[in-house]
């Protein structure tokens, strides 16, 4: 290759350097486009799935849904679109279109590291009534029994939130807002039921009056449930 | 461990090895007749070689001077025998290697007197003329390192001498020639001191002995008279006589490292030394024969002698019934810095004070484990270096690192570290080999 | 010319053992390191980095006259990245699950060092054909070391391999097989097993020249 | 060839030694280490020597595999690896299945010992690397704690102690119950001090008899086979941290007396923190060291996932020993400061 | 279908945005440096990726010119450029004339003997400070094998008779073994001075003879022997005037009574001429 | 717990990039050979981090939220082109600067760590007071793991670990060992 160095050594004149960046920037921007028109539709839908799975999995009984967004004052109905944020959640309804309840996501440090979960929120019994864990890092075999543990779970779909929930070790679960502990897991246990309180207390302000809930907004064509 | 100097005053850290000195301390101090043939190296002395002023064949007497000094850090050498003058050139060395020295046969028939010599009145001299005097009696320090005396006492400018600290700590086990020397010839330690401190201008001297030598503590104080000397009993720990520690232990200073004890106004003499100079101020007997001590498990009768220097060490152990059968190893000087000696020709010098011979029980070295960091060392080292980094590095031949960050170059060599060593690692073969490659190194860049 | 001494075959095979990027080379740590908790993410995680390298190395060693050496990285950057994002993309489109398991390490593919190494050291100094055999080389490489890896992991983290139960129900998990140190050790005992394997190969080697030499003289 | 004396030796001075060797301290090691083992055994009964024997033959056996025949004699002799092996053994909870001890008195010998090139090459404590494995790879039975069995059914041994290789432990929740740092952490209740001391709690096997503990490493001490500064530089840290902790929230936090005498606090800064080889040699070094493990210990213990920090708290401290060191060169004589390579 | 441009157009944005930075800043910040250093670099793959243990290719670059570190250090350049990078620097296409390093001492366990029986550290700067090592001679050859531990390029081994023998094929003349030899014998020559006296005692006669079978006694013969001029007696070792330009022939060695002078052809210590013992007996 | 302290605690110990995310291991395992390197390589991987939480942010506030898919490929080119331009400016700058940090830009600029921290904060919706504490706990976290690892190679270095071990086999058992004691710090904050 020392047979080549001349060539490199010649100083290239700075337009050859911008405009080969330049041109890579361009072509690569094509590239990219492409690839993600073609693969915008499938990636979407994933995405719709995943999501809809999720609510439907913690607000029994629910079969559609649409984003809510609190504005500041008050909560309204968000263009599906539109990004979510942590002032995102979402509304369940029946298929008569009457509202179920709030899927509500919240988030916060697990045993390794930051837990997101989504529980179902009924307003009018003031009840949890489905949890499901969107992302942990928790150790496989003893932290991962919080969404492994079908008991554990169990534990979230029919709970007081009033005057908040509480752990308590394995067994000894008495009161309706009390959940029994993951053995051997303590922590994460702990971790979920602070993360869903947390999520309480910033939410319980913001929503309305139960009863005043947002309507549905577009009745969704029956091929979507 | 909590440092010792709280229970009594004396320097931290250190060792308390068994001191043996049973063996020898009540054997009063006998002469070695003499022998057929004396070898002086010319370099026994620490800095320039002497340089020879007699040649082959030539006669010489006893006491006569057989070479001058060969620069200030330097001395002469005298004819321990009368006899002739039988070669110049390499002979063998205590440290195995050749070196030049001066062989003289020694003549049966003379009557082996020193010629008369007028006592010289130590008084009536300058500093300077007793410095030079100090010199011309070929005199060094007694106490191991045989640093030429008169280097000593020329002080520079602008410093004073406050304090004269005359070495008796004998701290080296089975040694007991500075011991034997006190008591035998105390009103001479005595004299001796009291001329340097004059000749130094110091206000005053100290004499400071271990404890254990209770005997020569008396007799001392017996004879210090009106003179403003006093004498010191120091706690038994080793190197109670590394002059850096003595001054530590007698005044609470240290001796910045790097620096000359002169430098905080304190001049360290060996009894030896001091009794050298008193004899030839008064005998004019120059510095031709010297206290050697024969002891350890080895040899049939241990003895104290006085051995004119230049005697095959063959030659004193012979004449102590010679080497037992189990003998392994002989060492010249004390068992902690003594170095063992390869050929039995070699010749008793100016800084050889004792003569050990160990058996397979004290050398049948134990089974070397991995430093286990115990950190014995730390505590035994009483330059507070840290040994077991030393070894480490010293193993891997990281000469320069030992040096430039863990102070090499402090470590005297006292070998408190390797004493205390449970995986008795030699910590300060390490140590010397490192300052050895870093001296050569040295050597080969200057030339 | 660094092709000149070898045969198109010999770049590619070299790869494999000689200079395998993670053996030999300790290059693609983390990817290497983070996605094998599992024979299959380990698998996925490879071919995505095949891709990538050969795709990179096809365009890079076609373009190489045509990229001023001062930007020469930013460029072959780019061109990596766009290969990344397609990849990405495309996992994310037909494998979701698998995609959610790698996360973030796809996108994380541009900085494995062995893509950016080999168009430097040597795709954009040799012809085309060589440079893609060289990167199919390493790639599979790559591939091999990433499937050794996450294997042993998943055989003693989970008793599975490819989620296929292996030693029956109750086995008794290693999680730490499947936690960070698990990783490093591991890999570490692997490398160990290379290295001795190595060794022995060469003290064999060694013998025979020596017996060679011995019948000689 | 002609040779005029018997050959001489020529060793390097000195030639007097102090007498003290390696092995035996170990052997002091293992003589402190008597009583609370006894202890253990008389409160968990025969599983508790079964693990004991099960991971020092782990450590023995993989020490024997991985050195050169003509080492062998020399490092089994030094007594280390077994210790390795006991100690780890002393922090295993009594129900562990066998065949996990073995393998951590392995990994303890293996990973954290021969790889770095055997006795005094080792940065970490082996026998906590053995744990800290084992407490990763198999969390579960690792925090699975048994009631005392006692004299009276000395000869129990559990179903789960004798599991086969590479299969689950049958669980025992029966006989299983909280250590009294685990009843801290997670119930808030602390155990009465004089159960503490006598050590009949749960716990690993050799932790609980936080007296006889003491009493071993006063017997160390005596033999200065340790550093005094590194355990009471743990013990007053860890005191002081958990009493401030406790003058805050008393219903909250434990006291300094429960951090002193419960869990591996004892076992840990008595026999493990002061194992030479991997604490600082210097004397400033061992009180940042100390002081390190104490506050790392109540961090762990009281905000921290783990009811116990001991073995982290040490882990840790190991990790940074080489720094330490080189950063506490104890002043030298003569000179204001020992040189080290700072920075 | 905006979307389709957005993206070409913020890429080609980003493109010349940071192509005119760097371009100016090139141009601006330009630093001139050894131009040795740019190319090396160049040669470099260029990885960043910090295998070699340099951060980074740059650093790994200047420790190479100037020589502190090894190319096969880089894991990631092939063979190809390793050797292509070496060529560039020259590292070992050194001086004209290749030197090796040589032995001044021929005195192993066979020939020279032992007065004392060193018992320590394995290492003879160790041992050399233990009263010389208890060799006879104390010029001579400790045999510990200090030098072979230091030749990073394993060109010395030490073989059965104590002696450490250079291979010449290996040996780069980088000097770390004169280095730590404590007696000095090592000495780095060219190859193509085949006369050497391999004795290093400035003893003479007899005192030399029962030291070692093989030591030079200083009787200059070989000195009568050569051209004229050529050695000369000095400190009683012959030192042969290379530089004298004079012929240089094996006669010189034909008289030696103890082979002390030798006319290598290659290394040294080849097994068939190691000396013997029975000259060992004729002299004594 | 106060969320900034988290993410700071989370990133320096109990999620360390090195240790727990494996991120950055080239430079982790390569460099870590010399104390003194190491730490520069921390100081200097901080400052690119830095730059990388500005940068990231920026393009995602101004830039990606036109055009989401372009957030991979603009993170790079932007984050290497300004260190590039950092680079030289040092260089021409302050030469001793450049030395002793400047020098290891290049090495940074392609490893894990940067582009993973770009996307991590992405991912976790962090506004540019977040990003900045994350990138700060990340960087002082790299600069330990690497610092304590320093330490034990240069002890080992001067001990006795067998030849077939030595090199990056050690390194990575080593670091293993380190990660298995940073789990200690797991959960941490998180149970109170
Ligand atoms: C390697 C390892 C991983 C662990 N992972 C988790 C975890 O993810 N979640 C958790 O709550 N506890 C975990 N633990 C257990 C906690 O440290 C703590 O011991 C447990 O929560 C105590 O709960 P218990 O009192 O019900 O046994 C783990 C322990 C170990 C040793
Ligand atoms: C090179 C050298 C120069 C010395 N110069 C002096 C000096 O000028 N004045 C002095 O009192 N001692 C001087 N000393 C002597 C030392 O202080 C010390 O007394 C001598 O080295 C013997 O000490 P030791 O037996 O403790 O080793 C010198 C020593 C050495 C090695
Ligand atoms: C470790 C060590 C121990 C020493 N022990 C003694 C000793 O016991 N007695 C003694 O007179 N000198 C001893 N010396 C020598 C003294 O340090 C000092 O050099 C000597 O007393 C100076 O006096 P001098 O020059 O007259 O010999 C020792 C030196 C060292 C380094
Ligand atoms: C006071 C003391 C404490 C020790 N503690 C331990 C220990 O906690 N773990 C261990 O494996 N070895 C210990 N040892 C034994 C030995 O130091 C250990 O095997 C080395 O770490 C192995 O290199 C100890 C030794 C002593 C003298
Ligand atoms: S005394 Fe020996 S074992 Fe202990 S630290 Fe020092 S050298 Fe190491
Ligand atoms: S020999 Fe040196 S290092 Fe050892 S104790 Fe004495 S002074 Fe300290
Ligand atoms: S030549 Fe020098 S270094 Fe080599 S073995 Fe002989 S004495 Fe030792
Ligand atoms: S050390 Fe250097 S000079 Fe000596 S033999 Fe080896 S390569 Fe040659
Ligand atoms: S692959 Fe992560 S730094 Fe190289």
């Amino acid at each position: 290759m020392s047979t080549q160095l001349p060539i490199q050594e010649k100083e290239p004149s700075s337009t050859t350097l911008v405009a080969a960046l330049s041109i890579a920037g361009f072509l690569s921007g094509i590239i990219i486009i492409a690839v993600y028109l073609a693969t915008f539709d499938t990636i979407a839908e994933n995405k719709a799935r995943e999501l809809r799975e999720a609510v439907f999995r913690v607000l029994p009984g629910v079969s559609q849904m649409q984003k809510l967004r609190f504005d500041g004052e008050e909560l309204v109905v968000a263009p599906a679109e539109q990004k979510d944020d942590e002032d995102t959640i979402y509304g369940g309804y029946d298929d008569k279109g009457n509202f179920v309840g709030y899927a509500i996501a919240s988030a916060g440090p697990g045993f390794q590291d930051t837990i997101r979960v989504l529980y179902g929120y009924q307003p009018a019994e003031r009840k949890v009534v489905g949890m499901w864990i969107l992302e942990s890092r928790e150790t496989p075999g003893l932290g991962d029994k919080i969404y492994k543990d079908a008991v554990f779970v169990a534990n979230f779909d029919d709970l007081a939130i009033d005057p908040q929930i509480v752990t308590m070790k394995k067994g000894t679960k008495s009161a309706p807002n009390e959940i029994d502990a993951i053995t051997g897991a303590t922590i994460s246990s702990k971790a979920v039921v602070r993360i869903i309180n947390e999520g309480h207390a910033v939410w319980d302000k913001r929503l309305p009056r139960p009863g005043a809930e947002p309507r549905l907004a577009i009745v969704q064509p029956e091929s979507e449930k | 461990m909590f440092p010792i100097s709280l229970i009594n005053k004396s320097f931290d850290h250190g060792v308390h090895p068994k001191h043996h000195k049973d063996q020898t301390a009540d054997l009063s101090i006998q002469r070695v007749p003499f022998v057929s043939r004396y070898v002086m190296p010319l370099g026994q002395h620490i800095g320039a070689p002497a340089k020879p002023v007699v040649e082959v064949g030539q006669r010489v007497r006893r006491g006569e001077l057989i070479a001058e000094a060969g620069g200030f850090i330097s001395t002469a050498l005298h004819s321990p025998v009368t006899g002739t003058v039988s070669d110049i050139g390499p002979h063998r060395y205590i440290d195995g290697n050749f070196k030049p020295a001066i062989e003289i046969e020694a003549d049966p028939y003379a009557t082996q007197q020193l010629p008369p010599k007028p006592s010289i009145d130590w008084q009536a001299l300058s500093t300077e003329q007793f410095i030079e005097q100090v010199q011309q009696a070929g005199i060094v320090g007694m106490g191991g390192a045989a640093f030429p005396s008169h280097v000593k006492y020329s002080i520079p400018e602008g410093q004073q001498i406050e304090n004269l600290l005359v070495n008796g700590a004998e701290c080296e086990p089975y040694l007991t020639n500075d011991h034997r020397l006190m008591v035998e010839r105390a009103e001479t330690v005595i004299h001796g001191t009291e001329i340097v401190r004059q000749k130094l201008g110091a206000k005053h001297a100290t004499i400071g002995v271990e404890m254990n030598k209770p005997d020569a503590i008396d007799i001392l104080k017996q004879h210090i008279g009106e003179r403003p000397i006093d004498i010191m009993a120091l706690p038994v720990k080793y190197p109670q006589g590394a002059e850096k520690m003595l001054i530590k232990a007698v005044y609470d200073k240290e001796v910045p490292a790097g620096a000359l004890p002169r430098d905080i106004g304190v001049a360290v003499n060996n009894v030896g030394t001091v009794v050298a100079i008193a004899d030839y101020f008064d005998s004019g007997m120059p510095l031709i024969e010297r206290i050697v001590t024969v002891s350890g498990p080895g040899v049939t009768e241990p003895a104290n002698l006085i051995v004119p220097l230049g005697t095959p060490i063959r030659e004193v152990l012979r004449f102590c019934g010679g080497l037992k059968e189990s003998t392994r190893e002989v060492i010249m000087g004390g068992p902690m810095m003594g170095m063992p000696i390869a050929d039995l020709d070699a010749p008793i010098l100016k800084g050889s004070s004792g003569i050990l011979a160990f058996t397979e029980q004290e050398t049948g070295r134990p089974q070397e484990y991995p430093c286990i960091r115990c950190g014995r060392c730390l505590e035994a080292c009483p330059y507070f270096l840290n040994p077991s980094r030393l070894a480490k590095l010293g193993k891997a031949r990281l000469f320069e690192e030992m040096r430039d960050d863990y102070n090499l170059m402090d470590c005297v060599e006292c070998g408190a570290c390797t004493f205390a060593c449970p995986s008795s690692i030699p910590i300060v073969q390490h140590i010397r080999a490192a300052k050895d490659d870093l001296r050569q190194q040295k050597a080969r860049s200057e030339s | 010319m660094a092709s000149s001494k070898h045969t198109a075959y010999e770049e590619m095979i070299k790869g494999l053992w000689r200079d395998n990027p993670v053996f030999v080379q300790v290059l693609g740590m983390c990817p290497m390191l983070a996605v094998t908790n599992s024979a299959i993410n380990a698998i996925a995680m490879g071919l995505a980095t095949f891709f990538v390298l050969v795709g990179s190395s096809f365009l890079v060693s076609s373009l190489k006259q045509w990229i001023p050496k001062q930007v020469r990285i930013s460029v072959y950057i780019v061109i990596i990245a766009t290969f990344v994002t397609v990849v990405d993309y495309v996992l994310l489109a037909m494998v979701p699950a698998i995609h959610k398991e790698l996360g973030a390490f796809i996108p994380l593919i541009v900085a494995n060092c062995l893509i950016l190494g080999r168009q430097e050291a040597f795709a954009s100094k040799n012809t085309v054909k060589f440079a893609i055999m060289d990167a199919i080389g390493m790639a599979a490489g790559f591939l091999l070391a990433m499937f050794a890896l996450g294997s042993v992991r998943e055989i003693l983290g989970e008793g599975k391999l490819f989620g296929i139960s292996l030693f029956g129900d109750n086995f008794e998990p290693w999680v730490i097989m499947i936690l960070p140190p698990g990783g490093f050790i591991t890999l570490g005992l692997l490398l160990l097993l290379f290295n001795w394997m190595t060794e022995r190969k060469q003290a064999f080697v060694a013998q025979v020249a020596e017996a060679e030499r011995s019948k000689a003289s | 060839m002609k040779r005029k004396d018997p050959h001489l030796l020529l060793q390097s001075a000195p030639l007097l030694r102090q007498g003290m060797t390696t092995p035996a301290a170990m052997r002091d090691v293992w003589i402190a280490l008597l009583p609370a083992t006894l202890a253990g055994l008389w409160f968990f009964g025969l599983a508790a020597l079964l693990v004991l024997l099960a991971s020092i033959a782990g450590a023995v056996l993989t020490e024997w595999a991985f050195t050169p025949k003509e080492e062998r004699a020399i490092t089994l002799r030094d007594n280390s690896a077994a210790l390795t092996g006991l100690l780890l053994g002393l922090t295993l909870p009594p129900a562990l299945p066998l065949w996990m001890a073995f393998i951590g008195g392995a990994v303890a010998i293996g990973i954290g010992k021969l790889i770095w090139g055997g006795l005094g090459s080792n940065i970490f404590n082996p026998a906590l690397v053995g744990r800290a494995f084992l407490l990763a790879t198999f969390p579960i039975a690792m925090t699975t704690w048994t009631v005392q069995s006692g004299p009276v059914e000395f000869f129990t041994v559990h179903a789960s102690n004798l599991a086969t290789p590479f299969m689950q432990a049958p669980v025992i929740d029966t006989l299983s119950a909280a250590t009294p740092l685990g009843q801290m952490k997670f119930e808030q209740t602390a155990t009465p001090l004089m159960d503490l001391l006598i050590g009949n709690t749960s716990g690993s096997l050799g932790e609980t008899s936080a007296l006889l503990l003491l009493l071993g490493g006063i017997y160390l001490f005596l033999r200065r086979d340790l550093d005094w500064r590194i355990p009471v530089g743990i013990f007053a840290t860890a005191a002081a941290f958990s009493a401030i902790l406790y003058a805050v929230d008393a219903e909250k936090y434990p006291s300094a007396l429960f951090t002193l005498f419960s869990g591996g606090m004892l076992l840990g800064a008595l026999f493990m923190a002061t194992d030479p080889v991997t604490s600082p040699v210097t004397p400033k070094g061992a009180w940042i060291f100390a002081i390190g493990v104490g506050f790392l210990v109540v961090l762990i213990r009281v905000f921290g996932g783990f009811p116990e920090g001991m073995m982290y708290a040490i882990l840790l401290m190991n990790a940074a020993t080489p720094l330490i060191d080189r950063w506490t060169q104890p002043r030298v004589f003569g000179r204001s400061q020992g040189k080290g390579s700072a920075k | 279908m905006s979307e389709f441009l957005t993206a070409p157009a913020i890429m080609t944005g980003l493109g010349l945005f940071f192509g005119i930075i760097l371009a100016v800043a090139y141009k601006l910040l330009k630093v001139e440096e050894d131009p040795r250093l740019a190319h090396t670099e160049e040669l470099l793959p260029g990885t960043n990726c910090g295998a070699c243990g340099e951060p980074g290719c740059l650093p790994f670059a200047q420790k190479l010119v100037v020589g502190e570190v090894q190319v096969s250090a880089c894991t990631v350049a092939s063979e190809d450029d390793v050797d292509e990078i070496a060529d560039y620097l020259g590292v070992d296409a050194g001086e004209a004339e290749k030197r090796v390093a040589r032995l001044r001492c021929a005195g192993g366990k066979a020939e020279a003997f032992q007065i004392a029986e060193y018992d320590g550290f394995e290492s003879c700067r160790a041992a050399a400070v233990i009263s010389g090592g208890g060799k006879g001679c104390s010029w001579g050859c400790l045999g510990l094998a200090d030098c072979e531990v230091v030749c990073d390029f394993d060109a010395i081994y030490m073989n059965s008779n104590g002696l450490p023998v250079v291979d010449i094929d290996k040996c780069t003349a980088c000097g770390d073994c004169v280095e730590a030899c404590p007696k000095d014998l090592f000495e780095l020559l060219p190859l193509s001075q085949k006369l050497y006296v391999q004795c290093n005692t400035p003893l003479a006669g007899e005192s030399v003879t029962v030291l070692c079978s093989v030591g030079c006694d200083g009787c200059a013969k070989c000195a009568a022997d050569a051209a004229p001029g050529l050695i000369e007696m000095k400190n009683e070792l012959p030192l042969i005037h290379y530089e004298s330009g004079l012929p240089v022939t094996p006669k010189a060695t034909s008289r030696c009574p103890t082979d002390a002078i030798q006319w290598l052809e290659g290394g040294q210590f080849v097994e068939e001429e190691s000396p013997s013992e029975n000259r060992y007996a004729q002299l004594h | 717990m106060n969320d900034l302290v988290w993410i700071f605690i989370s990133a320096l110990l109990v999620n360390n990039f090195v240790l727990a995310y494996f991120l950055g291991l080239c430079p982790f395992l390569g460099v870590s050979g010399k104390l003194e390197t190491s730490f520069r390589l921390g100081l200097a991987t901080t400052f690119v981090l830095i730059i990388t939480a500005l940068c990231s942010w920026f393009l995602n506030t101004y830039v990606l939220t036109h055009a989401p898919y372009l957030r991979l490929i603009s993170f790079i080119v932007v984050i290497a082109s300004t260190v590039q331009f950092i680079e030289m400016a040092i260089k021409k700058l302050s030469p001793a600067l450049f030395q002793s940090l400047g020098i290891f830009l290049p090495l940074i600029t392609t490893n894990c760590a940067i582009l993973g921290l770009a996307i991590f904060a992405t991912n976790r919706g962090y506004g540019l007071g977040e990003g900045l504490i994350f990138a700060l706990g990340a960087g002082a976290g790299f600069t330990l793991a690497m610092v304590l690892m320093a330490g034990m190679r240069e002890e080992a270095e001067i001990g006795n670990v067998p030849a077939l071990v030595r090199g990056t086999a050690f390194n990575l058992i080593i670091s293993g060992i380190l990660s298995m004691a940073f789990m200690g710090f797991a959960g941490l904050f998180s149970s109170t």
